[in-house]
């Protein structure tokens, strides 16, 4: 914190008359810190205590029973499997749609953009309503495929559908940004110096989008692995089978068993953390090159 | 790509380019586009249709429906209008001050993006409830948050506060620091400064970050039903309507409330943009 | 200086020359480009100048393969580079933000057109190696090969951008106001420096850029665009000293304008007969063009002398200049001052006229 | 290996948890050949509903016959007379709606009449998707009906009661929680053996089980889903698995769970001593039969849609 | 041009003039300024000029109270201004990128340090109205006062920035290279107006710039700044003629710099004696400077001149300048050539020096 007195009268010298030119008051600053931390604390460190002070509240041996449990850990492997489907999946879409949106100009484009941005503000439950309209049994395609013997909600395909569609615009919304700033002259000079296309793209595309990438991808698994509304409406909740970790916790917490619910949560929390953490280590260092 | 494939005929849909590979990205990102997305909200526009318009009108106009609409809408436009003002403040306190863990609190204002939200919705409703570490101090003065709307709102200003903060807060940093010194030398004091020079070209961002934060909100389900008390014209939200009218198997009401949730999100989205033109006319930046 | 001979670093073959045969371009609003021709000679270095938006980026994409020409073609020596894709016509593109590799130290930046080239031509690991090197060394930058473009300064990054150009043994070099972004004295040593490479290396090359000392400066020849049609094409003298239309000149150079009136092979302004030295031109309104230094001053009743009074005298760099506000016409003029010759506001002064040119108007 | 899938409802977790593993356990045994039984609970609705959209269940153990029926009446999986198939109506146990209050009873809650007192705050789950509060709901109805004979005055008094609710779960459990653990509400209106599982979870000494004047006899059902057992083959171990829910070693796990056996004489003494003497009612009798009840009071618009509206 | 009078615009009270005493700035690494002391006169326009990192802006700023002195004084008149807040100093304030605020009209921007005043001050709605249009007026964007920052081409916008900065009646005008992002057409018409502006308003003036010839032009004295040192203060002819030191000799106009020995009053360039005109100097190694005007070319064989061959003939903007390298000391000089006179590559010439400056160097 700068240290600046409060006796700023004209008598104070000239460095504390002229510091108040681009900076408040010392009392305000100190006010508008303090509601800050208290309003952060409030929301967001006080949940993220109650987890994990929760998880422990009946010792670490009861910790890890709860981790060890076989319908935990079958959460655990789906959740997993989930994120690994849909975020390459999605990483995939990411990097052809910034592609053909930044590196190019077309009609229609802020249109597109729309289009990509849409299911950040389409409600996860209705994410998970239109899969069961289209594959439940009742639905527009789902008797057909269910007559080819093709399990889509209420199994594995249904959960990374609509896992894939929540977390769908998240590593194209890192990319476009940066690709669009970045422009076309590195591409360019690559093609001059006698790069084909796809060597341009693979030694000084994907390079100079890297580190945004790689950002995308941890926002796009953090939620993946914690999608819970859209899921919940196609899992179905066979224990074991079709419960991911978010829904395992509600089932555990439903079961009275408070402590192994939030043992459960305090995974996903530390998934959490992890990727704030991932996230800043990268700002940190690469700032420049993740700049939107 | 072949010069022929730059011929004119694709020059009124797109500008011909040297770079190659326009075509394959494309032509992916339309296929998954309409494979993840838009086939699926066809069929929902489709069962929506069915209903006619008569037939949705009546669902969305049915008392409890618009009580949770009314619930939601309400409730989420206050969240987001509480945490862009707060965001506002944490997001200039993050980038104009300098004081330790400055840092540790900077990464954790991302935290709602990053935490699952059913863990955040038991986290707020354990301390929250009456019993709970925060619901407690509350309870003496009749104050009740979790399963009251109260909460609901506790809940969405937890999930809409990232918006509102990494929204403005590029533009913090970005005021030019010679505005305030040109104001300064202009004779305003610094609170004539500050609002008068550098808050208002920070209300675009300030109006886009509430419009995602509400578009969020509205949509958010997970952490809302662990606090909400989901109690029909009080604390029942719109999300939770359309799960309860699939579990009493009433598609055609799911459908329709999930369609007037979808107008919405777009409009929303409709407005997000118009503001951004607008700043970008105005300020040449958003 | 590098002492050392590089004689690898000259184009493997003969220079190739480029012809560009009515080449237009449309970008759906007005036309960038309308019907250019230029033949550039092989090994020549050609500038290509005007202002703002005239087309010179255009036209250097268009010869480099980034942009297609909405008509016309461009050849390289025989052959029809329309045809060919940007990979195919190896050029060395000099771009003006360097758009360097980030990623890439100095060394990889120069030897990624190497590396990329298929199996079968790309040159071995220690030829690759010795090339790149001696290519760092032409261009000035011996040692620093391992740092990052981050670590180098505007004129070193430009310096890396066009030994990366010139490692692909391009057929023709383009540079795209390859000093814009730089100081001016940064630029001045750099122009310099650029003429002696070319001078060494020998390729064909077409230079942009929007600043005519520049352009003076460096090129064989000078072609000048203006609104993407080519108004002159020639050395540095001809297009100062014979200037082919009023837009020449008057971007060439210090110019003062004065509009008159031809009548009868004779020239007024206002109703003073200008016993200036022009062609025969037609009868008519017309703008007379003339060079600061093309003016003399003489006493203010010399008979013939363009009567004034002087409102300033202010220094340049390089000398005196006064403004002159003329009896007839009320013109504001620039006149140069010899050295040592005094002059104070509201004098009243004579002016003749060296040299001028006369451009029809209206 | 065979999987059978029974879908469920919400505070049978523990029971079925048993159930499946001494049933996998007895089938073994019986035919050598290896199951697995997977369980999914959630409101009983709800869990009709992802039956109806698909879930292929092999057997549904739900809170009433008319969430079957439901299924029965979206798709062709069930039969029509699918609850005469088992003994019982289907039921191989019954169970009952008691109070749950906190301890030592300080709001003094001894009847269904107390229950609409101004200041006594109810907390059951929602009827709409929860086949639990259903049965609340009907047992007040019954309660009132039995004492006014009226069914305005039944009305009038299960709208009085939900205007004490505060909060409505969608399921059973969510209830439970909002009672037990988040501490809302006086009294808690719950399954018989969901309400001494919640004081054997969160200590006896906090809360008194409350049993009223009269209540209303609960009968879950169970059943076959026969378009799903067709389709993987495993009609054969889904029947067996629903006829061992009537085997007495079944019985015995139902009683000690705290449910009403069928056949209470598998029953060990000490589980069938602490359920307590309750008169009853049936739906069958009062309301006559659920196809009616649900048309009546859950449809969309019934009753139970003017009660809440109303409350507003 | 404005016709109307605007005698409000002049300063209410008579200008004040500027006193710097000793100031110093240090930023924690090298010293920013040292001691600088600057008189400048009510009414007067002084530019500051120096290379970049000069510390130009950092004393502009101190003057303004936008950052603070490590030592020393500045002076308003009598007034210590080094006591007073920012907004105490009245000084209007012009910076290189306008810092406009783009979220306000040009009249508003300008109206701004009115509207800002405690209301006991504050004039109006109708007299700031008047003062506001009449400035704008002034700046010559009258009609232009309802558009907004981001519709002004980079030239308006700095003309309303100093509407804005005039606008609260400063007694003290400072503009941080005002010009500097503008077009170098641009820049010498808005150098002019500002020229005319000063005349009319009559404030005290700092003009910050690194352009050689925007300060000569503008100012009536230039205060040359070199390292955080103020290396000469004068008129335009008194820096260029009399620099005071090497560094203002070689960063004023263009220079020929060439390393000399002075041996008993006599100067010799590698063996051979100069005969330059230079005044007494002590022995020693010396730098001998002198401007490309100030060499004559000679026949090569002529007595006492300097021997060289032509290296090259470049044009620049507004003539033609020979590349000689000397003989002995292999120098390569810079010689204007007389219009007319050509002069080829390879060709022997003699330089005279006409006139030079010495400055004792080691
Ligand atoms: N991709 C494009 N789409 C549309 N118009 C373009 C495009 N590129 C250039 N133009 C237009 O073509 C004309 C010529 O542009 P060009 O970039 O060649 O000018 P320039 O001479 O290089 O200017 P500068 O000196 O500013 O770089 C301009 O009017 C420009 O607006
Ligand atoms: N806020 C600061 N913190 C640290 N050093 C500074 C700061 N401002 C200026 N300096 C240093 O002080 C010296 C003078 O800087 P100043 O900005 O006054 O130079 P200048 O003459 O205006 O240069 P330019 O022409 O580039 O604007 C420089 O070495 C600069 O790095
Ligand atoms: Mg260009
Ligand atoms: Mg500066
Ligand atoms: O599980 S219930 O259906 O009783 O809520």
């Amino acid at each position: 914190m700068a240290s600046v007195s409060l006796n700023t009268g004209r008598l104070a010298g000239p460095r504390a008359v002229s510091r108040r030119a681009t900076t408040e008051a010392l009392l305000a600053r100190w006010l508008l810190i303090a509601i800050t931390l208290c309003f952060l604390a409030l929301f967001l460190l006080l949940p993220l205590l109650a987890v994990f002070s929760q998880a422990f509240a009946a010792g670490l041996e009861t910790y890890w029973a709860a981790l060890r449990e076989p319908d935990a850990l079958a959460a655990v492997r789906l959740t997993l499997l989930v994120a690994a489907i849909a975020v390459p999946l999605n990483l995939v879409f990411g990097i052809a749609a910034s592609w053909a949106i930044t590196k190019f100009e077309f009609r229609g484009k802020s249109f597109l953009i729309t289009l990509i941005d849409l299911p950040f503000s389409v409600s996860p439950v209705v994410a998970g309503l239109i899969y069961v309209l289209l594959f439940g049994a009742q639905g527009y395609i789902g008797p057909f495929l269910k007559s080819q013997g093709l399990q889509i909600v209420f199994a594995l395909p249904g959960i990374v559908l609509a896992t894939v569609f929540v977390t769908f615009p998240f590593v194209a919304r890192e990319l476009i940004p940066l690709m669009q700033q970045q422009g076309t002259s590195d591409e360019e000079a690559a093609l001059t110096l006698g790069a084909s296309g796809f060597t341009a793209f693979r030694t000084v595309t994907l390079p100079n989008i890297r580190w945004a990438l790689l950002y995308g991808v941890l926002l796009c698994n953090a939620r993946a692995m914690g999608e819970f509304g859209a899921v919940s409406v196609v899992s179905g909740r066979i224990r074991g089978m079709t419960n991911t970790m978010p829904l395992q916790v509600e089932i555990l917490y439903n079961e009275y068993n408070i402590v192994a619910a939030f043992a459960v949560a305090s995974l996903l929390a530390l998934l959490a953390l992890l990727t704030l953490a991932g996230k800043s280590i990268l700002e940190w260092r690469y700032g420049d090159s993740l700049d939107a | 790509m072949t010069a022929g494939a730059r011929g004119p005929s694709f020059r009124y849909f797109r500008a011909p380019s040297a770079l190659p590979g326009f075509g394959l990205a494309f032509g992916y990102t339309l296929v998954y586009l309409a494979l993840i997305v838009l086939i699926p909200m066809a069929g929902l526009a489709l069962k929506a249709a069915s209903l006619g318009i008569a037939g949705i009108i009546d669902i969305i106009t049915e008392a409890r429906t618009l009580a949770a609409l009314r619930t939601s809408f309400g409730v989420s436009l206050a969240a987001a209008g509480f945490a862009s003002l707060f965001g506002l403040a944490i997001a200039w306190v993050l980038t104009r001050y300098h004081f330790p863990g400055r840092r540790l609190i900077d990464a954790m204002v991302d935290l709602p993006f990053a935490l699952p939200t059913a863990v955040a919705g038991i986290a707020l409703g354990a301390i929250y409830a009456p019993n709970g570490w925060v619901g407690a101090q509350l309870a003496p003065f009749g104050i009740k948050v979790a399963f009251t709307p109260l909460g609901i709102f506790v809940a969405l200003v937890f999930v809409s506060l990232p918006f509102a903060v990494r929204t403005v807060q590029p533009l913090i940093e970005e005021i030019d620091r010679e505005l305030e010194e040109a104001s300064a030398t202009l004779g305003a004091g610094r609170l004539q400064t500050v609002w008068r020079v550098m808050l208002p070209p920070l209300v675009p961002a300030v109006l886009t970050g509430l419009a995602l934060g509400f578009a969020r909100a509205v949509g958010e389900y997970g952490s809302v039903i662990f606090i909400a008390g989901n109690l029909p014209y009080v604390s029942e939200i719109a999300p939770l309507l359309i799960v309860i009218k699939l579990e009493e198997f009433d598609y055609a009401g799911a459908t329709a409330i999930a369609l007037i949730m979808l107008v919405i999100a777009f409009s929303t989205l409709l407005v997000i943009n118009l503001i951004q033109a607008w700043a970008r006319r105005r300020f040449g930046h958003v | 200086m590098v002492t050392a001979s590089t004689p690898s670093l000259n184009a493997a073959r003969p220079p190739a020359g480029i012809r560009i045969v009515g080449v237009a371009k449309d970008f759906g609003g007005d036309a960038a480009l309308r019907g250019v021709d230029l033949d550039i000679a092989p090994g020549e270095l050609v500038a290509l100048l005007g202002p703002s938006g005239s087309g010179k980026t255009t036209l250097l994409r268009i010869i480099a393969g980034l942009e297609d020409a909405s008509a016309g073609q461009v050849f390289f020596g025989a052959d029809d580079a329309t045809r060919l894709s940007v990979q195919e016509r190896r050029v060395g593109f000099v771009f003006q933000h360097y758009a360097l590799f980030r990623h890439m130290s100095v060394f990889d930046n120069v030897a990624y057109g190497l590396k990329v080239r298929p199996r079968a031509q790309r040159p071995s690991k220690a030829e690759i190696r010795e090339r790149v090197l001696s290519l760092i060394d032409l261009v000035q930058l011996g040692g620093l090969e391992r740092r990052y473009p981050s670590q180098l300064s505007g004129g070193q990054r430009q310096r890396v951008a066009l030994a990366r150009a010139l490692a692909v043994e391009p057929r023709v070099l383009l540079l795209d106001e390859p000093f814009g972004a730089l100081d001016a004295k940064v630029r001045k040593d750099l122009r310099r420096w650029l003429r002696e490479i070319h001078d060494r290396t020998g390729h064909t090359t077409v230079f942009v850029t929007h600043d005519q000392d520049e352009a003076m400066e460096l090129a064989d020849r000078v072609a000048i665009l203006n609104k993407g049609r080519l108004e002159q094409v020639g050395t540095a003298d001809e297009v100062y000293e014979a200037p082919a239309s009023a837009f020449v000149m008057s971007f060439v150079g210090d110019t003062v304008n004065l509009p008159v009136v031809v009548r009868g092979g004779r020239i007024f302004f206002g109703d003073a007969p200008l016993e200036a030295d022009v062609a025969d031109a037609p009868d008519g309104p017309a703008a007379l063009y003339l060079r600061p230094s093309n003016l003399a001053l003489t006493r203010c009743d010399e008979g013939g002398a363009l009567g004034g009074t002087v409102v300033a005298v202010r220094r340049t760099a390089n000398g005196r200049r006064a403004e002159v506000l003329t009896d007839v016409g009320a013109a504001t003029v620039e006149v140069e001052l010899p050295s040592g010759k005094t002059l104070a506001a509201g004098e009243r002064v004579g002016l003749h006229i060296l040299k001028a040119r006369l451009f029809p108007t209206g | 290996e065979t999987v059978l899938l029974n879908v469920s409802y919400d505070p049978t977790r523990e029971l079925y948890r048993e159930i499946n593993a001494a049933f996998v356990a007895d089938y073994e045994k019986r035919t050598g050949e290896k199951l697995t039984v997977r369980a999914s609970h959630g409101g009983s609705g709800s869990q009709a509903r992802t039956v109806i959209d698909g879930l292929d269940a092999d057997v549904v153990t739900l809170a009433l016959a008319a969430d079957i029926d439901a299924i029965v009446n979206r798709t062709d999986l069930i039969p029509k007379d699918w609850q005469k198939r088992l003994a019982n109506n289907s039921s191989p146990y019954t169970s009952t709606i008691v109070f749950l209050v906190r301890k030592g009873n300080p709001k003094g809650i001894k009847d269904w009449d107390d229950l609409i007192k101004p200041g006594v705050q109810v907390i059951t789950p929602n009827p709409k998707t929860s086949g639990g509060a259903r049965w609340n709901y009907l047992a007040a109805w019954g309660y009132e009906l039995g004492r006014t004979k009226s069914e305005e005055k039944a009305k009038d008094f299960v709208a009085a009661l939900f205007k004490n609710v505060p909060v409505l779960d969608t399921g059973a459990r969510g209830s439970t929680i909002t009672f037990a653990q988040r501490e809302l509400g006086d009294v808690l209106l719950a399954w018989e053996n969901e309400a001494f599982l919640a004081s054997a979870e969160f200590g006896a000494d906090k809360f008194d089980i409350i049993v009223p004047s009269i209540s209303i006899l609960a009968e879950p059902p169970v059943t076959l889903v026969d378009g799903n057992v067709a389709k993987k083959g495993t009609r054969k171990q889904a029947e067996a698995y629903l006829n061992f829910l009537y085997t007495p070693q079944a019985q015995a796990i139902i009683a000690k769970h705290k449910y009403r056996p069928s056949k209470p004489e598998f029953a060990r003494k000490e589980d069938l001593a602490v359920l307590p003497e309750i008169k009853l009612f049936t739906i069958d009798d009062v309301f006559g039969g659920w196809t009616k009840v649900q048309k009546e009071h859950f449809d969309n618009g019934g009753i139970f849609d003017q009660i809440v509206k109303v409350k507003r």
